[in-house]
């Protein structure tokens, strides 16, 4: 039963479309292209051309589009087919998708997917390779969503469909390939909650996306030395799982933040502030914080592989949490 | 699989409606509801200023007055399971879908009872139950919204083969608002779908202190803008409308609801009126010239509208004054019924941030957050 | 020489026009209307038509036309009539000023300021009382500074315009007409350096733009009761003064922030984790922050003054942080 | 109180360049610049297609095959001072405008001496030298960013009273892009302030997999989308050319050119062309039918213009083979360039995030970042 995330993702809106006749994709090449990264590929053959619904290149438009059908019953699943474009959206997403339950007093629901592929891929440069999160995350009413395994791509995204707020979905551009099994049956998985990817008692390291393999190939190493890392991947980006975050923080008292995002005003900002405020005697030592650097993103290989947080700054930065190595 | 259950069944009196619009006189009945309509739209403006300047609403407050004969003229020929979307302009469209005065004004006053239980506020007027969309206070976002409305309506005869699915949009906006790109993309995105959409321009000539001619350029040949000829570079009738007179704005919406109901598409209809007051209440209103205002104040559509009724003998004087009569005491009734109302609770503020309350998380100390004590007391901090 | 807010800012745009005629506004209602809180008030009459542009609205695209006209020698000054409309422009100031001097290799310079009111007015509704900086923070390349008094307003924003760097300049709806002094002379601030409003030991106060008032009502008070609160207006939002920062937490090793930005991904959060981070062993309680109720700003008087931070909860999170009152 | 110093001094030709394109024939010289214009234009992307699948270079490589005589046809007849802004299908339009094929194919490489020191990439070239405003990775982003240089040649007219100010700027972006927002905002802009910017439509038909027709409505009255009709609701001319045709978009874009520089304002160009490989390098191409394909490679513009400039005896057989022969020498040699030159030192990480490095901040320990010992290393963290 393994597949690619691109093919589980396809699952996902094809079981999601096959149950629910209001649920519908908007986006460029969601139909006979059938989506940047394959995610709609011929699901247009099935459910037909309103359904994967192809637009011109317009995305504040076609997003608010998406709203206004939300509103009225409609289940859009919109892609921005990098969510780099989405930029152009940030109008309708902020202030629609977000804000346009509250304001019009609860009457109005806006049960939306935004989604597509986002993040640092391999010299895409620097205006495809954003992360859309920091930007994304002082929005209020919306829910942000990273999956990273082939498993949780599925099980989120019927989740995302099926809730009745605005969920922005962040898949990596990276991660289209990753193989692996899903969940048998109809399983929706609470996006809310976090994976504890790992067991451990030396530290926590809280990541999310592709990130989790940069976490997991570090721990692998420093597993041999002895040391044993808790992981967690977030998942949820917005609201934090605090639960699972305050029992894995309280264990081992040790925090270490890994995320592609920008280190000012990023995921990790907010991550690191909230557990600094709401968890500060349970603290053995500050927060380390590995982000990418504030700067775009270069195109050349070096410089870009020096923005983002390598293997071996996470392995240093549990040797230094765990007091392995001089501070 | 039906998307949505429209919130009132059609009116019977749908195709009546549409039918006198062709040239023919009007009936008493439409007449009087017109007229009711313009004149409510006046008085629940003119209302509003006092109430401003009395301290009984704040922030961004836009008057209509001068242009009911759009709002009245297009959205009194609609059908109850009709789209409407509006800008932050928006008392008066909302008052012509049919919500209550008193819904309007009591949110004007920030009060509990007001449409949007006082969260929303003067730009942000919705009621799902009219069909009515917002409410929306920034340039040109709703155009999207208003045909996404559209876009429902033509997926459920498409995709879900629901024959009957023929409701129409109409997104208001103005002048200024067509130089947003939003506009563009919304007029190809509606010829290429052929979507239910009418496109209601309210050119009023100026955008807050931009004067038209200033912000607009001229097609190639004209010396002047045009809005109504961006229609057909987008495939789609572009119609020019004296926006002062209701009949006439009604007989235009009628051809592009009937052409809309077909199936054929959408339309864009510009309505040449005016502003007898300034942008907002906040505004100075400087810009302006006088013999400008005057003039556009010799075409006020509510006197206009008034003396064809009576020189078509239509109404009578003495129905005419009994609108009248209605209009105010329905006025003065909102006012007493906002002023009388209760202010939002505390614990409101948490209420509407998320349809499905999971969306503030967990705690700490586990389970959801809104599964806690108190949580919607208000106090707690969402983080 | 007493003079409002807004005309210190009208001085400072007219003492750089005046000195480089390079210099120019543009924006809607920025000519013939003065600009929508008077900022350019009859400046055209001076300067012409061209210097003070009246555009059409059409945010995303003049915001770039500005991007374009800097790239060539013009340092335009751009007017988000309310700084909220400028979400509509996102994408011209997050890819085009924020990264384009690095994308072209140090090539093409970007010296634009981006300036407008923002923050929470008075019952102005959700979408008129945005605050910008949380989603504007994780943008590469670019500097964000908040004026808040008469002084600082004219002469922070004098050093804006002749910043290479693209500076977003926050102005505050409810300041406007707020009135003091400017420094005489053609005096530039540093755009990059704190303010130590009211030097105090107890503990540090780290606030700006219009709660910085907020804040001093509250510390009026507990001045009253013998304590004695640091309070540091930060000026810049990005970058951080440390330099100031830490010399304040050092000397009191206790902080709290108090913004209008929202609590999740707002500039509050990014500046807890960095003195979490970098001044653990300084602190002798966790940070406490004070924000925005992550909410959207409800029109309702009562709502609105319950999702931002009134004086009584500084005063209450001054005495927790000092230990006056059982935390 | 001028502006800007153009990069270069004026070319003197000019005038004589935008002569003969009024339907006399080429020039010579004139035919032997276009030539080795677009044959270099060929054999370059040709190659970055070769060293793509050789892993030297990676991203989203888009090439330009197939509408050399866009680029060709359109920047030759610039003189160095105006500009030209592009998309992410950029390198063709940047070797027109006289970057050295050295540079560009350096960036594709990542190198230290690509034009943009590695930093830009296939998408985003820039060269400040030949006023060449960049590589815009995002649709429609570009345009306005052409209409500010556009506006700072009119600035220094205008309001700097530089009588000498008549650059002229092209902005390049596809089909597709025509139905975004900003498009629409610029047309407006241009027309409006009357602006020396030119509007470079190159219609391939396809924007990725979204066939053109699939995605730009028509205008009402036909049956097939014509962008160059939305140039009169602006208030420019519309053009249609033959964007297979060098001599045809020449002659087309003097005419604007000479419009521009006179300062009667902007004008829209559609060229019809095709691109003979997919979107870009990553692309399957897998809807664009073989038959279409076919059609448009018989009227690849540069076998037909070489039978143009035999059949009218403007250059010799052996001429051309010349040119070829330079070309394939110069873009051997660009690759050669590329690859001997050095990859970017970890220090250049941060040198160009902020033109004023006080950007960087001040540290916890005193003073600004950017002044501490080791800052441009690389290796500190910004925050
Ligand atoms: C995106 C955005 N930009 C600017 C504004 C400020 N603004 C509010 S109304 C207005 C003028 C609109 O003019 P028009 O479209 O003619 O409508 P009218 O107010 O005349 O009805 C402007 C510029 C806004 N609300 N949103
Ligand atoms: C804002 C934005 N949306 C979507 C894309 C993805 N994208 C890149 S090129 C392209 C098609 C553009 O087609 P067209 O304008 O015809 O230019 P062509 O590639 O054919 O030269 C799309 C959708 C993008 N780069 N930016
Ligand atoms: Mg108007
Ligand atoms: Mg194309």
């Amino acid at each position: 039963n393994e597949k690619l995330m691109w093919e589980a993702l396809r699952e996902a809106v094809d079981e999601e479309m096959e149950r629910d006749p209001n649920v519908l994709v908007i986006g460029e090449d969601v139909g006979h292209y059938g989506g940047s990264y394959k995610v709609t590929y011929d699901l247009y053959k099935k459910y037909g051309e309103w359904r994967l619904l192809d637009t011109p290149i317009c995305e504040n438009s076609f997003m608010g589009m998406g709203v206004g059908a939300a509103m009225v019953g409609l289940r859009p699943i919109v892609e921005g087919m990098n969510m780099g474009f989405l930029l152009l959206a940030f109008n309708q997403i902020s202030n629609n998708c977000g804000m346009l339950h509250y304001t019009s007093g609860g009457q109005f629901k806006v049960p939306m997917v935004v989604r597509g592929p986002g993040g640092v891929g391999r010299q895409l440069g620097a205006e495809h390779s954003q992360r859309l999160e920091s930007y994304f995350q002082g929005i209020p009413g919306v829910q942000l969503v990273a999956c990273s395994t082939v498993a949780n791509s599925k099980s989120l995204l019927k989740s995302a469909i099926r809730s009745d707020n605005p969920v922005v979905f962040f898949e990596h551009v990276l991660l289209y390939n990753l193989k692996g099994e899903t969940v048998d049956g109809d399983y929706c998985q609470p996006l809310e909650k976090a994976e504890i990817v790992r067991e451990g008692t030396d530290c926590t390291i809280l990541t999310y996306s592709r990130m989790r393999y940069t976490v997991l190939t570090a721990v692998q190493e420093l597993e041999k030395k002895g040391v044993h890392p808790e992981v967690i991947d977030l998942i949820s980006l917005k609201p934090f799982d605090m639960e699972a975050i305050a029992k894995s923080v309280k264990k081992t008292r040790r925090v270490i933040i890994v995320e592609e995002c920008m280190k000012t005003g990023g995921i990790g900002a907010s991550l690191s502030a909230v557990i600094s405020e709401s968890l500060f005697d349970d603290l053995d030592h500050e927060v380390m914080r590995l982000s990418s650097q504030d700067v775009p993103t270069a195109y050349a290989y070096d410089l870009e592989a020096a923005t983002i947080v390598q293997p071996e700054q996470v392995a240093e930065a549990v040797g230094k949490i765990c007091g392995l190595v001089p501070a | 699989g039906v998307a949505t259950k429209p919130a009132e069944t059609k009116s019977k009196k749908d195709a009546a409606k549409g039918g006198e619009a062709k040239g023919e006189t009007l009936s008493p009945d439409v007449a009087r509801d017109l007229y009711y309509d313009m004149y409510l739209g006046r008085e629940f403006e003119e209302m509003c200023a006092q109430m401003y300047y009395r301290g009984k609403m704040f922030g961004f407050v836009h008057l209509y007055s001068g242009q009911e004969a759009v709002s009245t003229g297009a959205i009194r020929l609609l059908r109850p399971d009709d789209y409407v979307c509006s800008t932050y302009r928006d008392h008066v469209h909302a008052l012509s879908k049919g919500v209550p005065a008193r819904e309007v004004m009591a949110e004007l006053f920030g009060k509990q009872t007001g449409v949007c239980r006082g969260q929303g506020g003067s730009m942000h007027m919705f009621s799902r139950k009219h069909n009515f969309l917002g409410g929306f206070a920034f340039i040109g976002e709703g155009i999207p919204v208003g045909l996404g409305a559209a876009f429902q309506t033509k997926y459920r005869r498409e995709a879900l083969q629901d024959e009957s699915a023929d409701q129409v949009t109409l997104s208001f906006f103005g002048d200024g608002t067509c130089n947003n790109g939003q506009f563009y993309e919304c007029l190809n995105m509606a010829g290429l779908y052929k979507l239910p959409h009418i496109f209601m321009v309210e050119n009023n000539k100026w955008a807050i202190g931009m004067y038209h001619d200033r912000a607009t350029g001229p097609s190639f040949g004209d010396n002047v803008p045009n809005i109504y000829k961006k229609g057909e570079p987008f495939g789609m009738p572009g119609i020019h409308v004296d926006g002062m007179d209701v009949v006439k704005v009604r007989e235009a919406v009628a051809t592009a609801v009937a052409r809309a109901r077909r199936g054929d598409g959408p339309t864009l209809i510009e309505c040449e009126t005016y502003r007898f007051r300034g942008h907002s209440l906040a505004d100075p209103d400087e810009l302006r010239t006088k013999e400008e205002k005057e003039r556009y104040a010799k075409r006020d559509p509510i006197p206009a509208f008034r003396k064809y009724v009576l020189d078509n003998k239509i109404l009578m004087e003495a129905e005419l004054k009994d609108i009248e009569q209605q209009v105010v005491e329905c006025v003065e009734d909102s006012v007493q019924f906002a002023e009388a109302s209760p202010k939002p609770e505390k614990g409101q503020l948490l209420e509407n941030v998320f349809a499905d309350p999971r969306g503030f998380g967990t705690a700490p100390d586990g389970g959801y957050r809104y599964e806690q004590a108190g949580f919607t007391s208000g106090t707690a901090q969402v983080s």
